[in-house]
């Protein structure tokens, strides 16, 4: 099978578009903080890209999708990349699927960012980065994408519903536990600084959306329609389902709205190619319900998982992981879900979901301990005061 | 007659306005300044270095009252913006000679 | 005839890009409101989008593109699209064409903002939408490309000059009589609260018109790739062509720019597979001349179609499905235009888009006034007063 | 050889990206400024694009690529693009060619803006304008893929690295000079003065520079892949190496840190068809590292080139040219560089990027000169001190 | 010399500085400021229950002008800033002792 | 005590500012306002026309000191912030009858 040039076309275009969503989640989160961190906020995501971009080329490509050993990780087969070239895998340039898997494994640290937002120091950001990406995402991702030993489980995840948003939520919530809470957290308020910004981020994630899930058909074809098909009426039901059920309780605010769309985005990622568009309805609705839920109990415990990436993104991904073994339909993508009778996925599903919801906890948890012992992951009390623009860039957002 | 011009934290001015609106001094006029203080400014460990932060974010109130009231909202004021660290700000009470309501046209003095 | 990935792959990221542009139209909108109702204004364009792709999944697609009952409507047959599965259209999946359908649908409603900016009721808003995209989109949609009445009388929209921006420029209109003028317009300014944000939409447009009129050639073929030239031309001939007109009677201002650019969009949308690059100069420079009038003319009757949408859309789209009948050229897209000797093709315009303006307005004015008498369509003078931001969703643009 | 529809979409799409770039240089230079001269400066770059648009339908691409005249410029064959219709070119339609081609050039002319942001008269920027793509870019153009001298020399340029960026660069600071320095430059403090609006620019150049480079391999093939992943690679290695540069001297800003992507995005251009991955490692943090050291040069000067486009796409395109001499690989592109033994190749970039740079420093002196004596390049005294967006546009950026 | 504050609609500052301007007043400060008045905001309506919005955004207008100047001064705000409704807004008046133009750097009492 | 109130260029801040710090008047209060003076503000050519740009931006600095501070004051600001140009600015003295730090609760007459 040789080198198609629309599916590599579709590919290219793709990592592109998922490449966009990490400065995307720079300004969802950006627009979020208080004006004193916004050019902090957006720059953690671009040094998540520039890091993780220069990992997954010397090694990290090669620990997710190198040559499985024991179901764990991958070899160092593929390190440096040197020995992949101009060849292909199946109908598209090897290449291009290493760099359209790379712009997954950056945005997965970028939503990270999430956990330490406000109070983290530029310098222990970095290492804590390269050592998650290494012991939390490639790890996961050769266990489900690279052979490894959810994948000889079974379990489905189309686009990265457990690899990228379980991993990064769920590692949000521990390393926030971590650094503890934004001082002043629950005192006062910390009132997003510049709505419009969280807004255009919520564009730029919506519309890279369709190149992260549709891409993963790693075809221009019936498969990638259908997904992108899925993806959109998802965002949009989970838009309309936080809006309303926000509406109940108070003000339908616009930052509900968004997160709504990105909750329906986040479940429909794992099931993309797997459902049909009546049940990804239903599937983002429900995301838009849960994960507007998981925020008010976040907050009435006093957490401070400062953007919610452990509710939309933690609690989106565990719902689309199950909602993939429920509503999964033979003639979409080959498999059977619960409501068609295929108890096994479900139970596939739910393991896959909860070991990497074990494992991002767990490995996050000493990760950051580690680099808090070394270097300190927090700024002082007089930097987070200041704010980290200057504290930790010596600039100011806005003159 | 007189304007209270405050200069406090940003994050304290949330609870500044309810103590005020809880004792009736609901009327204020409120800005974003900037403000550097006697301390110069924050110095932040840099490196080996330091840097100073000359200028800070502030909110700067400002309140006319009677003169027998200035006392309380002085205290107000004082009592909920004071964290006890370097920044808490401060407190100016400047002469008013007169006071329009621009809605009824009326003066007083 | 099998499904082609190179087409597939164009008419996938075409849907995206046109996805993009109702975000953009909420920021090229959102920046030339006042502070106070920037997110309303931008929030009104997602709300677009979410409810017409949920609008559009479950019935609007059939009824724009089911099978033609009495050259009116189509018929219900693709309700839900669970008839729809992983079948190809021509080259592509027909799934690819429904989602690139559906961005039409949503940016038009998006449009429509411009009309009720500043004062709309949210929960009126969201009514009058669904009725709105049912009653004037579909059908619309239907007689042009579905094989509806128009399509029979031989009317040529290559791209959606009469179906979107004709409708949705007419339908502000109708609607911004109905709503009323914003309090204090005409006596006090209401001058443009963020001109970088009205460019940033701008971006947005200009990039995603490549596909809306490119992609509108359902192939990446030598159509697409004149669609795109002649998109880009009278782009800038617009631009260019407003620029000059208001530099003459004051300052060159960059909204001025931008919404001659915008005009040579739309101007261009019905004609794009129609014309050669030089008819494409001059369609796009009258646009940016014509639409600035229009402009000028509605400021001087004291209309309130706050962000002109109706001089904008409504008359560019109008000269644009004229120009098709003018400049039509048969080496491009296989017919011929008045100066080429074909007065018929000339009058089928005319009719064409003479019908949508009636039918916009009429049925725009039915639905308006139908909503506002039972929910009110505005809200209250103290609302308005404090903006929508606060009122209608307990926000503030920027803290 | 037919048009093939994926390299078609993959050219269309492109295009697009590229296109979104010349508002992103808008965003990334408009960041930078004063507010008050805001709106000015993104509009220049719309402006660019509008002009350069028209130009290059009219007689821009007949010059660069019309047949060969002396291996100085092109013949007149393709004015008004009259004689193209929808003929092919290799395996895309030529009309994609076209516009691809237009897009590079409109980016070029906005990256000049640099040289004369916050004082440039508008009017006289447009003259300077069309005279200076005329006269410098389409020349050097056709030079290197035209069929010009340089393309019979050898030299390798893959993606612009020349056309581009050595061109804009050194005719930004030939045009500095010319102009003179902002008043009260040196003398107080000209703070940025929206830096996330600087990283949304970022963000879209990095985005629509894998349309740039990968783009360039003219079909959606391995070739293609292998540009997209050292496009990214070197990108993220120019913004560490930039941040790290700065840190040992000071505070890491974000402002740097993306600087020195652009910077790696600069130099990898015109290797990106030629080297492998981990060349590209070693171009972009070179770069990074060597255009930070050309801005701290010109700062020391006390050369008012103000956004840097001297130091990052003048030098960074200088050192991407070397590179290219240094690192292409046969494997990748067909050519090797001195690392592999080839000196000619090493000796033809050198010569190909000097005979550019004096080309575009001595042109661009003339050509301002002559317009400064003609119309003035320069606004007033009391209009720069207003600032040029409400001198020269009637506008303010933010009410 | 007296300091007239005014704190007044932002929707009337054009037109209070075009009638400042048509009577000789031209200099003045102007501020983008936040305001509580003493109906303590505006009450919306709000499902059932009502919301209040405590601040709304206000121009603070600053002008420093001769004794005898301040009352028409005080006319001509009051006239063209009123709409007869909440929040019209409230001018005070404060003293001042000296005054330096910059540019000349002579002072007057 | 006095509050200095001086409106400025903004391109002069940083100098007065250091100026001022350089004499020990470190304590400030700074914002961003917008002014029109006298002078109307500046009068662009435009088309054979000219325009007028009424509002420009300015700084408003506040500082409160003692009163044998203040010449001082003035004088420093005066040196650092005149261009000798139309928009140079002005300072205003206002009585200050109390001032209070808010972090010791303690008031100074
Ligand atoms: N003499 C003064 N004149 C004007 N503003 C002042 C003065 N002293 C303090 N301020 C304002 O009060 C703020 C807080 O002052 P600071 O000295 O830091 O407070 P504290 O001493 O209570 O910690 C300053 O940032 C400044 O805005
Ligand atoms: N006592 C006061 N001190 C400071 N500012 C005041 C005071 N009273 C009113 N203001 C300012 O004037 C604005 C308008 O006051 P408001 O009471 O709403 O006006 P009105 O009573 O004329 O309708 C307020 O938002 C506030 O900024
Ligand atoms: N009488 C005044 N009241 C309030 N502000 C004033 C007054 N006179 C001047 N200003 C402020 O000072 C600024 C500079 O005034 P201007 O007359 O242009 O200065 P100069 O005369 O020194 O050139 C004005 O923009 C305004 O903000």
């Amino acid at each position: 099978m040789g080198v198609e040039s629309g599916d590599t076309a579709w590919l290219l275009i793709s990592t592109a578009m998922v490449l966009l969503m990490t400065p995307g989640v720079g300004l969802f989160y950006g627009g979020m903080v208080r004006k004193k961190n916004a050019v902090s906020t957006i720059s953690l995501s671009f040094l998540a890209l520039a890091i993780v971009s220069v990992q997954w080329v010397l090694v990290g490509y090669s620990l997710a999708f190198g040559s499985d050993v024991n179901g764990i990780i991958g070899n160092l087969d593929f390190v440096g990349l040197s020995e992949i070239g101009l060849e292909e895998l199946g109908t598209i340039p090897h290449l291009v699927f290493v760099a359209f898997q790379l712009t997954f494994a950056a945005i997965t640290l970028a939503i990270l960012v999430s956990g330490v937002a406000e109070r983290v120091k530029l310098s222990s950001f970095i290492v804590l980065g390269l050592l998650w990406t290494t012991l939390v995402y490639d790890p996961l991702a050769h266990w489900v994408w690279g052979g490894g030993w959810l994948a000889e489980l079974g379990a489905l995840d189309f686009a990265g519903g457990t690899v990228v948003h379980i991993s990064s939520g769920f590692s949000a919530l521990a390393i926030a536990f971590l650094i503890g809470k934004r001082r002043g957290y629950g005192e006062h308020s910390m009132e997003p600084h510049n709505i419009p910004m969280t807004l255009i981020g919520t564009a730029l994630l919506w519309f890279g959306w369709f190149g992260f899930n549709a891409g993963s058909a790693l075809s221009a074809n019936g498969l990638a329609a259908n997904a992108l098909i899925v993806t959109n009426t998802a965002a949009s039901a989970g838009a309309i389902a936080w809006l309303f059920a926000s509406w109940y309780h108070g003000k339908p605010s616009s930052l509900g709205m968004v997160s709504g769309a990105i909750a329906g985005l986040v479940a429909i990622t794992p099931a993309a190619g797997f459902v049909d568009p009546l049940a990804s309805l239903a599937i983002g609705a429900v995301a838009g319900v849960i994960c507007y839920s998981a925020m008010l109990f976040r907050i009435n415990r006093g957490w401070d998982e400062s953007l919610d990436a452990w509710a939309v993104h933690g609690i989106g991904g565990l719902w689309g992981a199950i909602a993939t073994g429920i509503f999964a339909k033979e003639s979409v993508g080959g498999y059977s879900g619960l409501i068609y009778g295929n108890v096994n996925q479900f139970v596939a599903q739910i393991i896959a979901a909860g070991s990497a919801v074990i494992y991002a906890l767990v490995m996050t948890l000493i990760i950051a301990k580690v680099v808090d012992l070394l270097f300190g992951l927090r700024v002082s009390e007089e930097e987070e005061y200041v704010g980290l623009d200057i504290s930790q860039h010596g600039e100011k957002a806005y003159a | 007659m007189k304007m209270i011009m405050a200069v406090i934290r940003p994050e304290r001015f949330e609870k500044v306005m309810e103590e005020l609106e809880r004792e009736g001094f609901i009327a204020l006029t409120a800005s974003e300044v900037k403000g550097r203080g006697e301390q110069k400014g924050i110095k932040l460990q840099f490196r080996g270095g330091t840097m100073e932060v000359d200028l800070l974010d502030k909110v700067k109130i400002e309140i006319v009252a009677e003169d027998e009231e200035v006392e309380r909202v002085i205290e107000i004021i004082t009592s909920s913006a004071r964290t006890g660290k370097i920044g808490d700000g401060k407190i100016f009470v400047i002469p008013v000679e007169m006071s329009v309501r621009i809605r009824k046209g009326k003066m007083s003095a």
